[in-house]
């Protein structure tokens, strides 16, 4: 008998782990909430550090997964602990008996609007890197207008913010921020573009060499110090206000597009499946590994297994790697229980 | 005019929209390197006279791209180079300097 | 800017008002700066619309200006806060209104303190009956009187004798609000409209027909900031703040501006004089100031209450260029008479700025 | 021998006559602006060295030994030494022997300037006498000489490295026309000779070639076209000698009595320093000596395009370059004419003006009263291992001293002297001169080279004896205060710029480095040192800029096979750690691990 799994999320994680899953020769089943695969990747642009364009990469991820059941538009209703493993009750009324079940749904952008004082949804010209990535993909946006004089991004939005509920660093915003801050003075090579960060977060491969070549190459500016509050000036223009803590004295300058680096929280969703499944929450608001060195992919319950940003932010390297070692670890995991 | 034993005081915000920094993008194109500097503070540590003056190459350079004065510092520089041997990011501080003390008035 | 997403955040900062039966608290300064307003206040509200406001003339200070210039401790301010909230008790009312916006953040911060930590409640209701052997319920409901003059605008707009519409040019008037720093920056979901885009005074404005001023410097404080006045050292910096936002709101050229502190409308009115006699600058049309309100003089204008008696003449900056654009009448012969209409003389004029 | 011509003229020697007085009115020119701006006293000692028989023999011999035998190239490529002499001195003998020919045979001519040039035109065979066989035949012989010359040079331009020169400056247009003219002039005067000789006579190389073209060409019509060719060539060169390299042929001979006139540089656009500019003959030694033209970059930097800049007065490029050097010295040791490549471009960076002053960071040490004061300097700070193995060598060998700098925050004031900033120098330099001569100590002990080199050329410390570490050690081994033994491994040692080509000292270093380790050379030492690349004295070089160059001094070093690298400069030191592979130390490190 070919044994179930179930995977939790089409997103990159969700992809990758289908796509090993699947070529281990399980039946393997996706359940995505949204009515398309590929998750928050899908509608990015680019990806750092090689610019790697996203769609053919989500193309080749969901190529690759034929012969994946996939259910697009679908949530779990209801998770229930069985002898052969878990049942699963799907919002399309199809209820599955799994062997193992991969969680892999990923997290949520922060609202930007919630920082009521950088003004989304209430300035003409505000927007968040989400957005920006839509216009680099072609959407058009109003918010950005034909020859802007001065951009700005500000980094840590909703992440480190204790009273955004947020304390995680979202880890990627600042490399984000770089490469957008690059990719708009490659499109407006007269505007200024400032940086506004608290610090810069640059861990990963080839990360400082964008924050050199943003410097040295491009003249991006940056600023150390939170922007506070922003307002529209007379002319429509963003009037943004930070303290330039290098040194000391309060800072202002005029915006004519202000991108907000809204960062990854925990994906509300989990709550409700952490209560169905018996899961533990972590006190950061995450699904809670065995443990978070040696098995961050393992849940605390027999079969149930994480891979990607439902344990913490992730960058896509780690949450693809995250996948393939999920997969490998079902199968283990079910040759034991044989 | 009514003296009324206090008056308006001056701001100390740094308006970048405003802020003239022609001092600065000329001597970028002097020394491009300057750009590269990501405010370690290591040239302020080792400066020679550093200790006596407040010398810093990271605040001089801060400095003039937000309206400064940094010439008391700038007057102080012995040129010796130690802060050009520990910077990391290789910025050509003895250039930076001697330029400056050309440009600025 | 986009009004909807205003509009989405006002909706999230909704407070409940209730209509009627409410513990009115007097402002120590505002009876000084601008003695007409409180007055105003009780005439609406009993006489216009008809409201039940209990006043009792044994309330006393909050304590709000020696705690913010840090004289007297927290626990002191919370006591006489609690005497307060013991004489509303004591006159059977449960809906407390005060008239200071300071007095309502202290009000707000004290019942948000005592939720947090009610052991210090009750050590302040154990001082208050060591003090004077007095018992208090808290306040079911804590609004501020804008607050209420924001739940009964469109009551008063129906009883409108002017808008604040330009007569001339039928355009609607300018109108620069600006709220008491006291009022929701420190809880937000305690105001109307939250911190970032408060709507109290903006929903006046609307109704009453004017147009809301959004300027850069809105949120900045008028300048007070108790320490910074209140020592003369500091008083540069309390006049630097407030020539900032005149600085900014100037290129909107407002024909006045709605407040609804105590000490705001007082400095930005006074501080206008000092600008000028320093700088020589003046930000209203034709060498006059921006004229400067209350909330409950606007509204006394806008039923038609003659401007003398409502202490318009009070005002350093004159406020007869926005009585014209309204349309409103005055005499202008009675601007300094007395309410037994004796002659109380003309002030001297200052050098640098236009007034009647 | 007859006088053939009555008038003893023809039209083809005005070409040459009008070059002649180009040339010699345009040096005597130059040669009385030079003088005039000399200071008063740089002028008076310049005239007096002129009557002096010492110094009248020894220009005489530099002149000789320099400017026609080339000694210096000889010693660095035999063919390059060859082809420079046989030319220059080929020519010299042409022309001594042409005015002897004159004198001896037509002496009523020799007033007739151009004569002993086109000699062989204007007389005729007589008969034939041993003295004008030997006469003939030793300018034949000459001739021949200038020929090999000529044809090497042109050799040179398709095979360059047989010379031992990889690299030339790029000739200028008017440059070419110089060379194709000298190249042209020899070859015609033999053509020219050749075809007169049936008239003339001549010897070895003119006799038979005349013969030979008779026997296709003819001579009688040819003769005068290549009388005309010649002087036209010479005409030609003569022109744009001024404004070529060729310029260095006078100005040599003029740089050589001022230089032993012991006459400065003083101003790097007037008076001397316009001789030396002159006289660079733009062999381009200098170009391949320098250590930033490592994989082919920087080479318009070099000091013969300083020069070349420097007659241009183009301002943009002399301060770039002036910027850029390392101040190595390298150019200047290999220069044959001795142009002062890094002493220009100090001179040239004074001359910038600065709108922030400078003033001196005032200090208020109190040193300590001891015989010996120690002063590690700057980079010695960054470097601390020199600093602590002094330090260590000193306590073993109980020597009563104290530093003078024990935490930092005194410089000598060489890199603002080598930034041209001499005034601002000059005021440091008072300032440590009162401190160090407040301290009351007997001997200044110095372990940075740069330092060193400005305490003994910048400072006056009348009853302070300098001295740099390096013999300071060698004496407390001498005099049997430590001891030393000497380990396994094998140093290569770099000579530090400052200390080698800027102080002269060469074999101290090797002598104490040989006492406690084995020494290794490498390809390029002592005065052919390379530069670590982590010269102070550039201005303008970048970090990335200066990652070759040391990568190319180290793999010079490596050359030796040694085991270890020492060198005795604190910035060496740092540069090479940087990129090296194997160990790099200080000379006083090696010693105090080896003291027993």
């Amino acid at each position: 008998m070919k044994q179930n799994i179930v995977i939790i999320g089409g997103g990159i994680a969700g992809l990758e782990a289908a796509k090993q899953i699947h070529n281990l020769g399980y039946q393997t089943f996706l359940v995505e909430k949204s009515d398309h695969l590929g998750g928050h990747v899908a509608s990015w642009h680019r990806l750092f550090p090689d610019m790697i364009a996203t769609k053919p990469l989500i193309k080749d991820m969901i190529s690759a997964i034929k012969g994946v059941t996939v259910f697009l538009e679908t949530q779990v209703n209801d998770v229930e602990g069985v002898r052969e493993g878990y049942r699963l009750s799907l919002s399309n009324g199809i209820n599955i008996t799994a062997q193992a079940v991969l969680v892999a749904s990923g997290f949520q952008l922060f609202e930007a609007q919630r920082k009521e004082e950088y003004g989304y949804g209430i300035y003409d010209h505000v927007i968040t890197n989400a957005d920006l990535e839509a216009w680099m993909n072609g959407n058009k946006d109003q918010r950005i207008p034909a020859a802007p004089k001065a951009i700005g991004f500000v980094h840590c939005v909703g992440s480190r913010d204790l009273k955004a509920g947020n304390s995680q660093c979202s880890k990627v915003c600042c490399m984000t921020a770089i490469k957008q801050a690059i990719e708009m003075k490659e499109r407006f090579p007269n505007a200024e573009v400032y940086c506004f960060y608290m610090d810069l977060r640059l861990f990963g491969k080839k990360y400082e060499d964008f924050y050199i070549n943003a410097q040295r190459d491009f003249g991006i500016h940056f600023v150390r110090g939170r922007v506070s509050e922003v307002s529209e000036t007379i002319d429509g223009r963003l009037q943004v206000k930070a303290e330039d803590t290098l040194i000391g004295r309060p800072l202002k300058v005029q915006l004519d597009t202000l991108v907000l680096m809204s960062g990854m929280c925990c994906n509300p969703l989990i709550q409700k499946l952490a209560e169905q499944a018996r899961l533990e929450i972590d006190s950061d608001g995450f699904l809670k590994s065995r443990d978070n060195i040696t098995n961050i992919i393992e849940s605390g319950r027999e079969g149930i297994f994480f891979a990607g940003a439902c344990t913490g932010t992730k960058t896509v390297p780690e949450t693809v790697a995250e996948a393939r070692a999920a997969a490998l670890s079902i199968h283990n995991y079910l040759l034991q229980n044989d | 005019m009514i003296d009324f034993g206090f008056t308006l005081s001056k701001s100390s915000t740094v308006d970048l929209t405003t802020l003239d920094r022609s001092r600065y993008d000329q001597l970028i194109k002097l020394v491009p390197t300057a750009r590269m500097c990501m405010n370690c503070g290591s040239c302020g540590a080792t400066c020679t006279v550093g200790e006596y003056k407040g010398m810093s190459v990271r605040k001089v350079l801060y400095g003039i791209q937000r309206g400064e004065d940094v010439k008391a510092m700038l007057s102080s520089c012995m040129l010796c180079g130690k802060c050009t041997m520990v910077c990391p990011r290789g910025i050509n501080t003895r250039n930076l300097i001697l330029n400056l003390c050309k440009i600025y008035d | 800017m986009i009004k909807d997403g205003k509009q989405k955040i006002w909706a999230d900062y909704q407070k409940e008002i209730p209509d009627d039966h409410w513990y009115y608290v007097r402002s120590c300064i505002r009876q000084n700066f601008f003695p007409a307003s409180e007055k105003m206040f009780l005439e609406i509200t009993r006489n216009v619309l008809g409201k039940d406001i209990y006043e009792t003339p044994h309330h006393t200070t909050c304590g709000g200006i020696a705690y913010h210039a840090d004289t007297i401790p927290q626990e002191t301010a919370m006591t006489m806060i609690a005497r307060q909230f013991a004489l509303m008790t004591e006159a059977g009312y449960e809906n407390y209104c005060p008239s200071c916006i300071t007095s309502f953040g202290n009000y707000v911060e004290t019942l948000e303190t005592w939720r947090e930590f009610p052991e210090l409640e009750a050590k302040i209701r154990e001082n208050l009956w060591k003090a004077c052997k007095r018992e208090f319920n808290k306040p079911k409901y804590l609004a501020h009187t804008s607050d209420l003059i924001y739940h009964w605008r469109d009551e008063i707009r129906k009883k409108a004798k002017h808008l604040l519409i330009n007569k001339e040019t039928g355009e609607p008037l300018r109108i620069v609000e600006h709220i008491g720093c006291h009022y929701s920056k420190m809880f937000p979901h305690k105001g109307v409209g939250g911190a970032e885009y408060p709507y109290v005074l903006a929903g006046m404005v609307e109704s009453w027909g004017g147009q809301v001023i959004d300027y850069p410097e809105r949120r900045h404080c008028c300048g007070f900031g108790f320490r910074q006045y209140l020592v003369k050292a500091n008083r540069g910096y309390s006049v630097s703040n407030t020539h900032k936002k005149f600085e900014s709101m100037e290129p909107y050229k407002p024909d006045a501006i709605i407040t609804n502190c105590p000490g705001c409308p007082y400095f930005l009115d006074r501080w206008q004089y000092v600008i000028a006699e320093q700088t020589g600058k003046t930000y209203g049309e034709n060498g006059y100031g921006i004229p400067v309100f209350t909330y409950e003089e606007i509204a006394g204008l806008v039923l038609g209450y003659d401007p003398w008696d409502l202490g318009l003449q009070l005002h350093q900056v004159a406020v007869e260029p926005l009585l014209n654009k309204m349309g409103v009448e005055y005499d202008p012969k009675a601007k300094y008479l007395g309410l037994n209409k004796e002659d109380l003389m003309r002030p001297e004029m200052p050098n640098s700025i236009k007034c009647c | 021998m007859i006088d053939r011509i009555p008038s003893g003229f023809h039209p083809f020697v005005i070409p040459f006559l009008v070059g002649m007085a180009f040339v010699l009115l345009y040096c005597g020119f130059a040669l009385l602006r030079i003088i005039h701006q000399l200071s008063w006293q740089d002028r008076k000692k310049f005239f007096l060295s002129l009557i002096t028989p010492t110094t009248i023999y020894k220009n005489i011999r530099d002149i000789f030994a320099n400017c026609l035998l080339h000694i210096p190239l000889w010693k660095r490529n035999k063919l390059f030494g060859y082809m420079h002499s046989s030319i220059a001195f080929g020519w010299f003998m042409l022309i001594v022997l042409g005015h002897l020919e004159v004198i001896l045979f037509v002496p009523g001519r020799i007033n007739l300037f151009y004569y002993p040039i086109f000699f062989n035109y204007f007389v005729a065979e007589a008969d034939e006498t041993i003295r004008g066989s030997l006469l003939f035949f030793l300018m034949d012989f000459f001739l021949l000489i200038v020929m090999s010359g000529i044809a090497m040079a042109m050799f040179r331009r398709i095979k360059n490295h047989v010379f031992g020169v990889k690299r030339m400056a790029r000739p200028t247009f008017l440059n070419l026309v110089g060379l194709y003219s000298l190249w042209a002039i020899f070859p015609l005067r033999w053509l020219a000779e050749s075809f007169t000789a049936h008239i003339s006579g001549g010897s070895f190389m003119t006799i038979p070639a005349n013969w030979l073209f008779r026997q296709f060409l003819g001579n009688e019509l040819n003769m005068l076209p290549t009388w005309w060719a010649y002087s036209f060539a010479l005409c030609i060169f003569m022109c744009v000698l001024p404004f070529t390299r060729y310029m260095h042929i006078p100005a040599e001979m003029l740089l050589i009595p001022m230089r032993n006139a012991g006459l400065k540089v003083r101003n790097s656009r007037k008076g001397f320093a316009k001789v030396e500019v002159f006289a660079c003959p733009n062999c381009g030694v200098c170009i391949d000596a320098c250590p930033m033209t490592v994989d082919n970059g920087n080479v318009k930097d070099c000091t013969v395009y300083l020069t070349r800049q420097l007659r241009r007065n183009n301002e943009e490029r002399i301060q770039e370059i002036s910027d850029k050097c390392l101040l190595c010295g390298k150019c200047e040791a290999l220069c044959q004419v001795g142009v002062e490549g890094p002493g220009l471009r100090i001179l040239e960076r004074a001359r910038r003006d600065y709108a922030v002053p400078f003033t001196y960071p005032a200090t208020d040490k109190a040193i300590e009263s001891r015989k010996v004061l120690y002063f590690a300097g700057c980079m010695t700070h960054l470097t601390p291992s020199i600093g602590r193995s002094v330090e260590a060598i000193l306590k073993k060998a109980g020597v009563d001293f104290t530093w003078l700098d024990p935490q930092g925050g005194l410089c000598c004031g060489r890199p603002m002297f080598t930034a041209g900033r001499i005034a601002e120098a000059k005021s440091i330099v008072a300032n440590m001169e009162r401190l160090i001569l407040e301290s009351g100590c007997d001997t200044l002990l110095v372990s940075c080279p740069i330092c060193y080199k400005m305490f003994r050329e910048n400072y006056n410390l009348p009853g302070v004896q300098v001295t740099n570490y390096i013999p300071f050690i060698n004496e407390l081994i001498d005099s049997h205060k430590i001891r030393v033994e000497k380990s396994d491994i094998c140093y290569v040692y770099h000579d530090p710029c400052e200390l080698g080509r800027g102080c002269g000292m060469y074999n101290e270093p090797r002598q104490l480095l040989g006492r406690s380790a084995g020494i290794a050379e490498s390809a390029h030492n002592r005065e052919e040192s390379i530069c670590c690349g982590g010269s102070l004295g550039s201005l303008s070089l970048d970090f990335a800029q200066r990652e070759n160059m040391t990568k190319a001094a180290l793999n010079d070093l490596y050359t030796s096979n040694a085991d270890a690298v020492a060198t005795a400069c604190p910035l060496c030191l740092a540069t090479f750690a940087r990129y090296a592979d194997r160990p790099v130390k200080d000379i006083a490190e090696i010693v105090n691990n080896q003291i027993i």
